[in-house]
């Protein structure tokens, strides 16, 4: 999922020959046509892409939806997972009207056009292309592994305003959010024409792309466009009846720690998968999330330690997870050593976040979903330029402009250079996400209201969004 | 002595046990209760099947307190309690014949 | 899993192209030896069986058992998950000691043979056939996939009359339902000779496969199948005490929505996985799977909205969960587009069945599981005619009689002679499981008795049964 | 994962042959050059070894976690949960920094060297070997699978002496015992050099490897090691407060289920993927652990209902964990049938273990990690030398030290010869693992100090050692 | 005034609680107890360990009424939930010496 | 005939219980409350947000007694569950009016 990647030892070849010697021997085609591209599937990747699908949706449910309700109190614990189950189907089915079309169809820089919209020319006997030349993938495996990404990222939100918005507003709002901001914002990251095809069409890509911001599996795209509209959401639908004054602990760090737990299980999915290819570099991403995370569970608990005399497990979920947020965009091009380095710096600042910034402004992010994935984004956005850098031991990237690609020479890897792309793609989500959410959660208040009555509020959402009880022990 | 029970709305709870310990109150005993009275309650709908208890959750707290103290104990607690919404809930106060310390086996009122 | 299925754009030949050009150029072997089957398995085949065999697994312990117990009392929750976790384990034995060999052996069109008693002959060295010439996957991975959907269509009917079931009885019942029931209609729906033998042995397949049926992933054997038997089981076994009189909410809806997700998440192996596969026609049955779900989440909480003004959490999980039943035998046949009109139309047909059907004749199917799985199953089977159909962008079926097997012209498929087909695996099915269900467990009542006495029922089964409570907080 | 392995029906070269054609003309390679390998690895094993990886870290995390944590009282729920999660975080970090080199280079037979410390030259271009000559898959992606065993196998034994012990301390000895008796048995067990190379290095093999032992996933190595080093731990630690006169029943057996369901769905990835390739005999391990398993939770509730009238939940849970432990050793090598004797015998041993032996001898282990795993370990491990031999269907081992590998003949196989060696192996693991616990934690005693204060561990160890709460209903 | 105290099988709330409805008895407070008398508790086994607490669960009312009224409501208690099988449980009677109503501040009779 | 109310550590629980029935007291009504006091409660910190409640966790015993046997069992509980620590808890004793059986309808001590 971004414009320089290969696999293997060397190079195109290589990667390819990884899979079939046949291969090897054959010449490589550019541009194929779709008939050439069915013999260049490998059914080990088809499988790969559809296990990462499933591991991906398993992160939103049930994973964030318990890791986000075991923080809330008990009678906010149903709205909390009702909203994560119902944004996940209504941004799913969004994806296959038009989600898919805008964000991965040519057009402009900015936006895809509707060529595939109701999935028109999707087929069983379509190929998307990888970041190999020659090796594709069924293109409704790309489709639906996409799908799981436009369905939890607008789930990764609703934290940072739980237990006081009403149910279908939250529901109008994923429909726009996801329609102006994640698309566009898919779209200017991650569309290219593919590695058999860039040379021949150079500019058919997104934005960012274009200017070469790195997010392999969702940095800027994920996690910092989540979190900024988190935080703007937050701010737009004011405080909790008594923050800041009644004491609100978790109703059940049990729940969260299973939540935390699955997103960690499922997030190789999300950033292996990214790979598109079941190859060495698969592996260094898995690698890579696997170290990132521990690192940032100790680091979370240490600080604690510090801090507080106390590691808690609270504190190692939120590590966990901010290192998976962090590792993200430099998943499949960071090193173990580096990664490792970004866990172990992640959690004290998520923790500065959560603690000093949060209680000194007094915003009331729930759920700190600013804190963690906002926060944790944008280190892992920065921090990717770093570890990407071969000579650290980081994958570089790749010019797919030539036919066959050729990987970045390790002296030819600037730093500095990237880290002000990698700026420039914080900068523009960060806008981009925050002002649409602020202008749409203005509308929607004004309009349907956002924020239900006191007495709703104070009695819980799910007798009186949902008509239910979450325990009836 | 007297042995108060107020049955009050759980989010009043922080508020009135601060209450109370301005008054010098040092100690209380509180659970959670399922209320039945005026005060309806939301119905509950599972595949169809309406459920309306009417059981609302509560807070009872209990309070053993010298006879001097009982009568501000029990306006305070409805002063503070109260939104003037039904269902606020109610005191009820009993006489206590007596009370131990268990740490101490202290008795009467230097017991509570 | 259904007699008419392929892989890839264009036919055998290509689908098996894409897994390696070598076999592109090699001539098609018909009833090719072990030793040249052995040559015929892709090993991201055999990684997807595998997978999928997990995740059908996962959909019966902890998934189901989960959406199962949240719906009971606390007093009965561990009766469920023990209800769960033995059928599971006492059907796997079962399966490896004449499962197998009745449900997937020759023999006659309604039953299989014994030549693969106490798994005889099956081994690391033979394969079972595929739904494309040429292509194997290891046998014992078929076996064990197949083992999965055994062990968890006897549990879908404990929903029906769970609270109220003794333990051992049950237990019995498992293992003659699923001699008596799931064996013979498995065979009959699913067997057959395989691609590469059925020119070579015509007739050499079960009952309603030689009919034509299409059941992709196991609407008749698994859902209707289930489903019917839980009706049965209900009316014969009587209501709860105090049904209709007592409220019984779900004791916690938070593990209904843990297994409901699990369900989903599962799902793809049963579905995609049905598909023996991992080529575009395993991604098309991915997709569907997806989307039908997403669909019948957002309709059953919609039609919730319209009648009741709040979408309940029990609401979208029991419309997922319906939208996953009615894709399953469509799951690989239809398109991505029809899977999602599918989808809407289940939940509003499921939601009459449990709320005004189930109160106008007053039978305690406790979980739905007639309601939910049974309505939803046939939904599912008579609308596999519909969106199976080519001209709506459905996959058809192919002819295996010929070698190598062809595919329907378009035009040639006729909607309405399919329907009657399915029509009649259908009403096969009811007939069939509810005839067998119903005597067995008259039987069952008069001999080891079916119901605890009234005080056990009160005090409830974990306590009584099992000798344990689920919660000692 | 063992000494003598191959997949397929005759042997290396027509395992190789299933994977590709290609190859199966293509002369073998003898010690083939990285360059060599490289064009050796097929993408469906890939994918294989990373869903493995994927699966056993849900076995940790939350399965295990949870399966341990509902056992306990609620007040100690958060400090077995914290406990599982940083030992699993620690452990990850300690792999990547010294344990992946000290368990698997070479150097001496009983610890390898330092080679790869900080993960020296292992790249997404480097590839390890299989159990197949020829056959590759990326080092990374074997890195990691081996990385979750090292992180689950010390979390296992803290049920020993969980609800009573320090989490710093704790910490500390997980370093140490990693170090000092995971390395050395996981080295003395399963390194070699590879089937390729073997034949041109002979002896360059861990000690019991090379007298023979059979662990094909971790009887000895996992689960022998963890359980014995409970067994010593709660000891030296000694019994609760409370033991034997305070009833201390399982505060949540619905998350004991939940997580005793996990580790049955995760260890296909434990056991199957330890095959390391994604064939025939990958199913094999696959259908062995699945027979087993459901073997050892029938037979656990029967001797329930036997002794106590009531089969149980908590029963049938330790009863599929049982089971679990015992295939484990022997699932590559067993045959189905044997897989279900070996299932049907060890759960009757363990429930003689937890409940006669246990309340004779006294001794205060919590989660009965001695019972369940070390002597489940033991069955495992003596019962592999049985179910392995050919003549019993069993997939006996393979001569490595010639080029290409021989399997062993079925007359040549003596169940005998081979028992002792596993015997010796076991014995060894007793030995050392049970020693270096003993020293560590008498002198973390003496030093840090390893038991909480009577005040602390009656109020619990959520509150006291990480400030927080499982619950705040 | 009186302060009734029952403690009754959870099973019989619903039943209780109609019957009292009827009586024109508007509220009571309901509580989660566990039992130890007569009535023997079912045996608990884990692994082995055998747990035979005796506690049973029950529910407990509270109802604060008037003196004219208390007799009837003990008696209809007393006959509603009556499963004439041991463990049926009991029902105390306390003199009440003050009642207040937290919405209104009414005291006695009419805060009931 | 009294009616006494006992808060006691929860793990103090099966030894009182234990020396109550040496004594011959039958039977009892226990539940969890949460007791606020003199006793500190232990902080509860999440993601930096402190939370001191000083409720802690208790039991609360309600023992319906005769004139003769209330004593001995208040000085009882007072002896067991005292561990000379603070938060020990109380005992309370209210005058019982009535006391009647469910099962049978007795009434009085013979009721208890
Ligand atoms: N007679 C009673 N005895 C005991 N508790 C009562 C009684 N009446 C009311 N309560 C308690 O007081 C709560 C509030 O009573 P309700 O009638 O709803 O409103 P209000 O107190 O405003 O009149 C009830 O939920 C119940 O817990
Ligand atoms: N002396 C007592 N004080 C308070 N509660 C009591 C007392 N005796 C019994 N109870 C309560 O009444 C319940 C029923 O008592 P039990 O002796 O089992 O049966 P029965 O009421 O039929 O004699 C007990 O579970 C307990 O909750
Ligand atoms: N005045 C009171 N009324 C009711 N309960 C009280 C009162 N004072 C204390 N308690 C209960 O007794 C428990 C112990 O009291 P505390 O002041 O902490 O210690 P001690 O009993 O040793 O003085 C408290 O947690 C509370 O449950």
């Amino acid at each position: 999922m971004i414009r320089k990647m290969i696999g293997g030892v060397a190079g195109a070849g290589l990667a390819l020959g990884a899979a079939s010697t046949a291969f090897a021997q054959a010449a490589m085609v550019q541009a194929p046509t779709v008939e050439q591209q069915a013999t260049m599937v490998n059914k080990g990747d088809t499988t790969w892409m559809l296990v990462s699908s499933v591991l991906v949706l398993m992160m939103s449910i049930p994973g964030l939806a318990l890791f986000y309700g075991g923080l809330v109190r008990t009678k906010n614990m149903l709205s909390v997972l009702m909203q994560v189950f119902m944004i996940v189907s209504i941004a799913g089915l969004l994806w296959a009207t038009y989600g898919y079309s805008l964000a991965f169809t040519g057009g402009s820089p900015f936006i895809g056009g509707f060529g595939k919209v109701l999935m028109a020319g999707v087929t069983s006997g379509t190929y998307a292309a990888t970041f190999s030349n020659n090796v594709y993938i069924p293109e409704l495996s790309y489709f639906v592994f996409q799908m799981t990404f436009a369905m939890i990222t607008p789930a990764l939100f609703i934290g940072a305003f739980a237990e006081r918005i009403k149910f279908t507003p939250l529901m109008v709002f994923t429909v726009l959010w996801s329609t102006l901001a994640y698309y566009p914002i898919a779209h200017m990251v991650w569309y290219w024409a593919g590695p058999d095809f860039l040379a021949g069409q150079p500019g058919d890509w997104g934005y960012l792309y274009g200017k070469g911001a790195l997010d392999f599996a969702g940095g800027t795209v994920v996690h910092i466009n989540a979190g900024i509209a988190g935080l703007v959401g937050c701010l737009v639908i004011g405080p909790r009846l008594g923050f800041g004054k009644e004491s609100t602990p978790p109703h059940s760090l049990v729940m969260t720690m299973i939540g935390a737990s699955l997103l960690w299980v499922g997030w190789f999915g999300f950033n292996a998968g990214s790979n598109l290819e079941s190859n060495g570099v698969a592996a260094v991403a898995f690698v890579n999330t696997m170290l990132a995370t521990c690192a940032a569970a100790v680091s979370w608990a240490m600080i604690e330690q510090i801090v507080h005399k106390k590691p808690s497990m609270l504190g190692a979920a939120s590590g966990a997870v901010a290192g998976l947020v962090a590792i993200t965009p430099a998943s499949g091009l960071g090193a173990p050593m580096t990664s490792i380095v970004l866990g172990l710096i992640v959690s004290p600042v998520c923790f500065f976040f959560v603690t000093t910034v949060k209680s000194k402004f007094k915003y009331d992010d729930t759920l700190d979903v600013f804190g963690i994935h906002c926060v944790g984004g944008i280190i892992g956005a920065l921090g990717t330029a770093i570890v990407a850098d071969p000579k650290l031991g980081g994958q570089g990237y790749f010019d797919y402009t030539v036919f066959p690609a050729v990987a970045v020479a390790p002296e030819a890897y600037s730093i500095s250079s990237q880290f002000m792309v990698q700026l420039q793609a914080v900068g523009i989500t960060l806008l981009w996400s925050g002002i649409v959410t602020g202008v749409l959660l203005f509308v929607l208040d004004k309009t349907m209201g956002l924020r239900p009555s006191e007495e709703v509020e104070r009695e819980g959402l799910d007798i009186n969004e949902h008509g239910e009880r979450a325990y009836n022990y | 002595m007297k042995f108060i029970i107020a049955i009050i709305k759980p989010f009043k709870l922080d508020e009135v046990r601060e209450a109370l310990s301005g008054l010098g109150v040092a100690g209380m005993t509180v659970s959670e209760v399922k209320g039945f009275g005026r005060q309806k309650g939301q119905t509950e709908i599972y595949r169809g099947a309406e459920y309306t208890t009417n059981m609302l959750p509560k807070v009872k707290i209990e309070i053993a307190a010298s006879d001097d103290l009982a009568p501000q104990i029990v306006e305070l607690i409805q002063q503070t309690a109260s939104t003037e919404a039904i269902g606020d809930g109610k005191i009820f106060v009993l006489d206590l014949a007596s009370a131990t310390r268990i740490r101490t086996g202290e008795t009467g009122d230097t017991a509570l």
